[in-house]
């Protein structure tokens, strides 16, 4: 555990359980505080992170970088759904107060999940993520969202005792559950081991191929903007970052051959598979859904390698596809709250009427399917070269063909949902209230910019590892 | 010396267990038969943990984690079942086929 | 010094961006975009002017753009002969801008007025750049603004077409023109024109290859044969400003600068390539004039004429002896002038009669009377009668070719003079003295605004023709030092041989015109009896029908590869695009029918493929 | 060596009528049985502090919930029916399994655990462990509670109360 970082776990928690007694009557309050607690977090790790990015002098700080970035993206997520929240009008739909004290709770979680240094409290705060989310996913209480609540909760705690039976094997010859501890006996067939069913148990919980299973239904069904929390941030930390954290650990180990293919594997599948899905999808959320399938096969990809540089080019893309997919389910949330559909059969030429929407989607679509100078590219790029160097020629390739799929069904969603004429049921359509905008701006914007001064956050990317 | 016997003969049974649960979760379509069998597969990660603390003589090491765990499972089953009772309220039925609406 | 560099960017960078300034305007303003083009164009003359004073006076101005790393060596170098030229487009860029004011077909006038302005910028930049490559950038981007031009003028398919047809010839010998720079580049190893021309280049090996590629790209631009044939069509189907503008002045200036430029100072030419030269001189004097002779349309009948004079341009430069050179260049400069003010009183005539066809106008002298003066000037110019500018330039390039000692030569480029002056005599005829047709009664003089230039023009036309040493010691001669050679006695009028053949010249033209008034009573009638005699009467009509067009030839092949290519490309299409896109639904739609949405299928192979995983992880293969 | 075969028995056996069984209170009732066995095997692994939080907590609790939300589903879990055949082949299955497994299993984990590291620390009590070593699951523990009572809320709240409320 790194007590420095501890604040940005209890704030928010703390927060979250003053919200009942503080905010009984006032539902407005409770957005203000949720918002502060937010800010101020989200605040206090940018100045962190911008005076080191933009001093760059490594006397500053010498604390763990690779958490410190995770902070950043689930607080700037988590405001980003928090402020977008407060003016979506969801007191006509749920409970406010419990409402935002579980989104406090799960940026509790999340911040836990990316600070702790032990592998036990690692699977605590994941249950306690998978808590929170799927409980989150049914706040309109319609039909389809108890569906994919429902599916949520059997399919993937299930993969809590994969992780259990992974812990219950690294007991054998390790003293303490410690990740430097575990680091110092990854050279050991056990630890290899138990790691390995332990990486299975987070694949299932963050949905690659072949556990992808539960991945559309539940974006598609959960409320709007849970879909973008949940695609945004949770099953980034709550799955692909704890495998991305392992594999950090195994960099060194001569063991880690039969680990690095079944990724590799799983990895490209995700990649290939989700690409194909997501083309012949005929609703918005369901197509981002595969989508999001398809680019975190690009991170398992990375973390596959198991170099350096593969690490940091996962951290990069989770981090960039963070802001993607949170765009892109915000503005599905818009859409959706306009129109009262996501099914891209009905809509079309919402270009005319929602420009802003309309944009920042094809923005972050871009950046999705990686045109430079967005920060995609870049991400996707690093992907590409971790894996040539690596010596995975052929999945290098084939992942870089396989982008242009990503290209290929963003290209038909663009043309389908935002270009073309507008019907006429849709005339009187007017675009999303400019605070439901902000959010999307801003992450459009920090897509563009982390993409143009992709140097400078390169050689801060370095010193990760 | 019954230590190395032990393991894996725990394993053994461990495996069963989590057959059983396995083949509930997969086969039922009760709703609550399914956390029955979720309940079956985490007591027998239970056991797998309380396995290699006793063979590696680290028994407090594994009797701690056991507490949380055994937390964590009350909490999951509570919010679980709490999810089922709200299911069956929307949908007046207990099956889970009922639930095929999101697909393709 | 300093101060001459800033002033001599005025030319190119101030009307580049009062042309974006212009874009920014609104239609809806009066006059506003033609006064900023006025002054924006009498501002690059006074500037140009100033420059040419400069370098005749001291020495070549030469600017880099310094401080920008690797565009250091894209420098411009304005020596006597490009100070000239940019003299010449910043003048026909002030008048044309003067007369575009009144001129109705021109389309949005901010349009129009931007496109002119670019044209400036482009022409003046082209003109004085020393890089090769620098040269190609202002070069080629011309022909946007060409096309832009043609436009436009109006919104039917034939517009578009011709406009299409002037974008593909000057593309391809754009083309040309960037092989033949890189091959000079490749040989040299500079783009410099300033250093090539001090270690010239022969005609052999490659170098021959590049001459020809940058022969091709000079000769479209200056509208020779073979590649003229947009020009005809863009005269009837553009405006009358475009048509002074670009093709009776910018386009000569440039073309012919770069055929001066690589003819005689990029190369040392042999004797063969100097015959070839001259022989495609003769060619298009002959070809155009005889196409010219026997058109109807006031502005077609020009065009081919501007194709023609070109020919003089040519066999001058290409007698590589300084008195043809210095008729070349002359006639360069002569043409602009005496062709822009033809073209300028057919828009006057088209403006107010609001036609061009010869059959229908007539008499046009007491309604128009200014402008009928200065068309008998300009016309008497280009036929190359005695005191006018035309015939100062022209016997330069008979004595010139007279003394390369090539006769035929000579004598085509005299029957070229004869038919001009009997198509001029049946076109002035026709259209100012023939009898008014009906429809034309009301036809009044033409506004001050087209006068004015068409006034100046006329002017110069006499002022270089009495004048003839004034511009041909301040601006031929420099140009001619700067390309490396000394005239001689070159100014003035002799009353010798040339002057007598030319009288013989104007009475053959003059008894063939009467011949065939005669014959016909019509005046547009002339020329019926060389039209439809008997050989000729087959080869015109095959003319007409585009069999001598290079460019139709060419379409006409290309369209029968066209299907063969577009049948392939159908086929190929279906199999790269219809093919993967059907595996690929076929693929997605298999896969996605596996999601169910059935919970019990997602646990299977859930739980299936995680023990599937951890019993290869976990396997004893460790 | 005898009374663990006795208590994993009891256990498999528990499991297999829980999922089998046709009334879903019996199932509840089993899975009560099986905790309890469970946790006389922690009792018998020497581990009193797990084995009592096992017996309090799954068997007490967990059973206690599982019976009222059965009871609250009551009436449609009875008019529920259910194909039963998976049910009644299930021994057959699992009695393949066991065979398959006691072929492989056993084996395995032999010589996995014969790479196994002894390490010693039981010396320590237990409280000073958690505390020690395990101090930061307390926060964990701090989150998953307040989690599910926040979640409670969530998932029984109805639009009625809150317009109610207003």
């Amino acid at each position: 555990m790194v007590i420095d970082f501890l604040s940005y776990s209890l704030i928010p928690l703390f927060s979250a359980l003053a919200i009942p007694f503080i905010a009984r009557k006032n539902t407005r309050l409770v957005e203000v505080l949720t918002n502060i607690t937010l800010i101020a977090g989200f605040i206090n790790v940018s100045y962190i992170l911008l005076s080191y990015l933009i001093k760059n002098d490594p006397n500053i700080i010498t604390i763990d970088i690779f958490s410190l970035l995770m902070i950043f993206i689930i607080y700037l997520v988590g405001l980003a759904i928090t402020f977008f929240s407060s003016n979506y009008g969801i007191e006509n739909e749920t409970n406010p107060i419990s409402y935002y004290s579980l989104i406090l709770i799960g940026v509790s979680a999340m911040s836990s999940i990316v600070i702790t240094q032990d592998i036990f409290s690692l699977y605590v705060f994941v249950e306690a993520l998978s808590i929170v989310s799927f409980a989150l996913i049914t706040s309109n209480n319609s039909e389809k969202s108890i569906e994919a609540s429902i599916k949520y909760f059997f399919l993937t705690f299930p993969a809590s005792v994969l992780i259990i039976f992974g812990i219950s094997i690294l007991l054998l010859n390790n003293p303490n559950l410690d990740f430097l501890t575990i680091k110092d006996t990854s050279s050991k067939m056990l630890s290899i081991i138990g790691l390995s069913i332990i990486i299975v148990g987070f694949l299932i919980k963050s949905g690659i191929v072949p556990f992808h299973f539960w991945t559309p239904d539940v974006y598609q069904g959960s409320y709007s903007p849970i879909s973008a929390f949940l695609a945004g941030i949770i099953t980034k930390t709550g799955g692909i970052y704890a495998i991305v954290k392992i594999a950090s650990l195994i960099i060194n180990s001569s063991l880690n051959y039969y680990l690095s293919k079944i990724l590799l594997v799983s990895g490209l599948l995700s990649v290939i598979i989700g690409a194909f899905l997501a083309m012949v999808q005929k609703d918005f959320k369901r197509i981002l859904a595969y989508s999001s399938i398809s680019q975190m096969g690009y991170i398992i990809l990375a973390a596959a390698t198991f170099t350096p540089l593969g690490i940091i080019a996962a951290l990069f893309h989770i981090i960039n596809h963070a802001t993607f997919k949170t765009v892109l389910f915000l503005n599905s949330a818009c859409v959706e709250k306009q129109t009262q559909t996501t099914s891209i059969d009905e809509l079309k030429g919402l270009e005319h009427k929602m420009p802003v929407t309309s944009w920042t989607s094809i923005i972050a679509m871009m950046a999705t399917a990686g045109i430079p100078p967005l920060s995609g590219f870049w991400s996707k790029l690093l992907v590409i070269v971790a894996l040539w160097k690596s010596g995975n020629t052929f999945y290098a390739v084939t992942a870089l063909i396989a982008s242009i799929l990503t290209l290929a069904y963003f290209v038909n969603l663009q043309k389908k949902v935002f270009f073309g004429k507008l019907p006429e049921k849709f005339d009187t359509l007017k675009e999303a209230k400019a605070q439901l905008l902000i959010p999307v701006v801003v992450i459009s914007a920090i897509i563009i910019f982390s993409g143009l001064f992709f140097n400078r956050i390169y050689s801060y990317l370095l010193k990760i590892i | 010396m019954s230590m190395t016997i032990n393991y894996p003969l725990d394993w053994f049974f461990i495996s069963i267990l989590f057959f059983i649960g396995a083949y509930c979760m997969i086969v039922s379509r009760n709703i609550i038969r399914l956390l029955i069998g979720f309940e079956i597969i985490s007591k027998s990660a239970m056991i797998a943990i309380i396995a290699s603390g006793q063979h590696t003589n680290a028994i407090n090491l594994a009797q701690s984690l056991i507490i949380i765990m055994i937390l964590v499972e009350v909490v999951v089953i509570a919010t679980g079942l709490a999810l089922i009772v709200k299911f069956h309220n929307k949908y007046q039925t207990i099956d889970i086929k009922k639930l095929m609406n999101l697909k393709g | 010094m300093n101060n001459i560099q800033n002033l001599l960017i005025i030319p190119i960078l101030l009307p580049l961006i009062s042309a974006i300034l212009i874009l920014l305007t609104r239609e809806k303003t009066k006059y506003l975009k033609e006064f900023i083009g006025i002054s924006v164009t009498l501002i690059s003359l006074l500037s140009a002017i100033t420059a040419l004073k400069y370098v005749n006076s001291e020495s070549d101005i030469i600017i880099k753009l310094q401080g920008i790393g690797i565009l250091s060596s894209l420098q411009f170098k304005i020596d006597q002969l490009s100070a000239f030229l940019l003299t010449g487009v910043s003048l026909f860029s002030f008048l044309i801008s003067m007369y575009g004011i009144s001129v109705k077909n021109k389309g949005e006038s901010k349009i129009f007025y931007f496109l002119l302005l670019l044209t400036q910028s482009q022409a003046a930049g082209a003109v004085t750049s020393d890089n090769l490559i620098l040269m190609l950038f202002f070069w080629e981007s011309m022909i946007i603004t060409l096309y832009l031009f043609i436009y436009i003028s109006g919104e039917t398919n034939q517009i578009r077409m011709t406009a299409l047809k002037t974008f593909l010839i000057n593309g391809i010998s754009d083309i040309a023109l960037m092989i033949g720079i890189i091959i000079v580049g490749y040989i040299t190893s500079t783009f410099l024109i300033s250093e090539i021309s001090s270690n010239k280049l022969i005609i052999a090996g490659w170098g021959t290859l590049a001459y020809i590629l940058l022969l091709i790209g000079a000769l479209t631009k200056a509208g020779a044969f073979p590649f003229h044939t947009w020009i005809p069509e863009a005269a009837l189907n553009s405006n009358a400003a475009f048509m002074a503008y670009i093709p009776a002045a910018i386009d000569k200036l440039l073309g012919i600068y770069f055929l001066a430029r690589i003819t005689l100072h990029l190369y040392t030419l042999n004797h063969t390539m100097q015959l070839i030269v001259m022989s495609i001189g003769a060619i298009t004097i002959i070809v155009a004039v005889m196409m010219a002779f026997v058109q109807s349309d006031y502005k077609r009948l020009l065009s081919y004429h501007a194709v023609s004079q070109t020919g003089y341009m040519i066999l001058g430069i290409s007698t590589l002896n300084p008195i043809g050179i210095a008729g070349g260049l002359f006639h360069m400069i002569n043409h602009a002038v005496y062709k822009s003010c033809l073209f300028m009183t057919s828009g006057a005539v088209e403006r107010q009669a609001q036609t061009n066809d010869l059959t229908k106008l007539g008499g046009l002298f007491k309604k128009m009377p200014i402008t009928a003066i200065c068309f008998i000037i300009a016309a008497a110019s280009i036929s190359g009668i005695a005191p006018f500018n035309g015939f100062f330039s022209k016997e330069l390039v008979y004595k010139g070719t007279l003394l390369t000692g090539y006769t035929v030569f000579f004598i085509a480029a005299e029957i070229g003079s004869i038919l001009t002056l009997a198509s001029f005599l049946k076109l002035g005829h026709n259209v100012y003295f023939e009898k008014p047709q009906s429809s034309i009664e009301n036809v009044k003089e033409a506004p001050l605004s087209m006068l004015i230039p068409m006034v100046i023009l006329a002017t110069i036309c006499i002022v270089f023709g009495f004048g003839a040493h004034f511009p041909i010691k301040n601006l031929i001669s420099p140009a001619l030092m700067s390309l490396g050679y000394v005239e001689g006695e070159l100014a003035g009028f002799h009353f010798d041989n040339l002057f007598l053949i030319s009288l013989v010249v104007i009475l053959i033209a003059l008894s063939n015109h009467i011949y065939g008034y005669m014959k016909t009573k019509r005046a547009y009638k002339a020329s019926d009896h060389i039209h439809y005699a008997p050989i000729l009467s087959q080869v015109y009509h095959m003319a007409e029908k585009g069999y001598f067009d290079l460019y139709e030839i060419f379409r006409k092949i290309f369209d029968v590869f066209r299907r063969i290519l577009f049948k392939t490309d159908r086929t190929f299409d279906s199999i790269i695009d219809k093919i993967p896109s059907k595996i690929s639904n076929v693929i997605s739609v298999s896969l996605s029918k596996i999601n169910t949405g059935s919970y019990s299928l997602y646990m299977f192979f859930i739980i299936f493929f995680a023990v599937v995983y951890v019993i290869y992880l976990g396997g004893i293969k460790w | 060596m005898i009374i663990y075969v006795l208590i994993y028995l009891i256990i498999i056996g528990a499991a297999v009528l829980a999922v089998i069984s046709k009334k879903l209170i019996n199932s509840a009732i089993m899975l009560a049985v099986l905790s309890i066995g469970v946790s006389l095997l922690f009792f018998s692994y020497e581990a009193p502090w797990a084995g009592v939080f096992e017996l309090s907590v799954c068997a007490g609790l967990i059973t206690v919930i599982f019976i009222s939300a059965v009871s609250l589903v009551k009436q449609d879990d009875e008019e529920f029916k259910e194909d039963r055949t998976k049910y009644k082949i299930f021994p057959l299955i699992l009695m393949a399994f066991i065979v398959i497994s006691s072929i492989f299993v056993p084996d395995y984990f032999m010589k996995i655990s014969s790479f196994a590291v002894y390490v010693n620390n039981s010396n320590e009590s237990i409280g000073k462990f958690i505390w020690l070593y395990r101090g930061i699951d307390i926060i964990g523990q701090i989150t998953i509670l307040s989690a599910s009572v926040f979640v409670i809320k969530h998932i029984f709240f109805k639009k009625s109360d809150a317009l109610e409320e207003k």
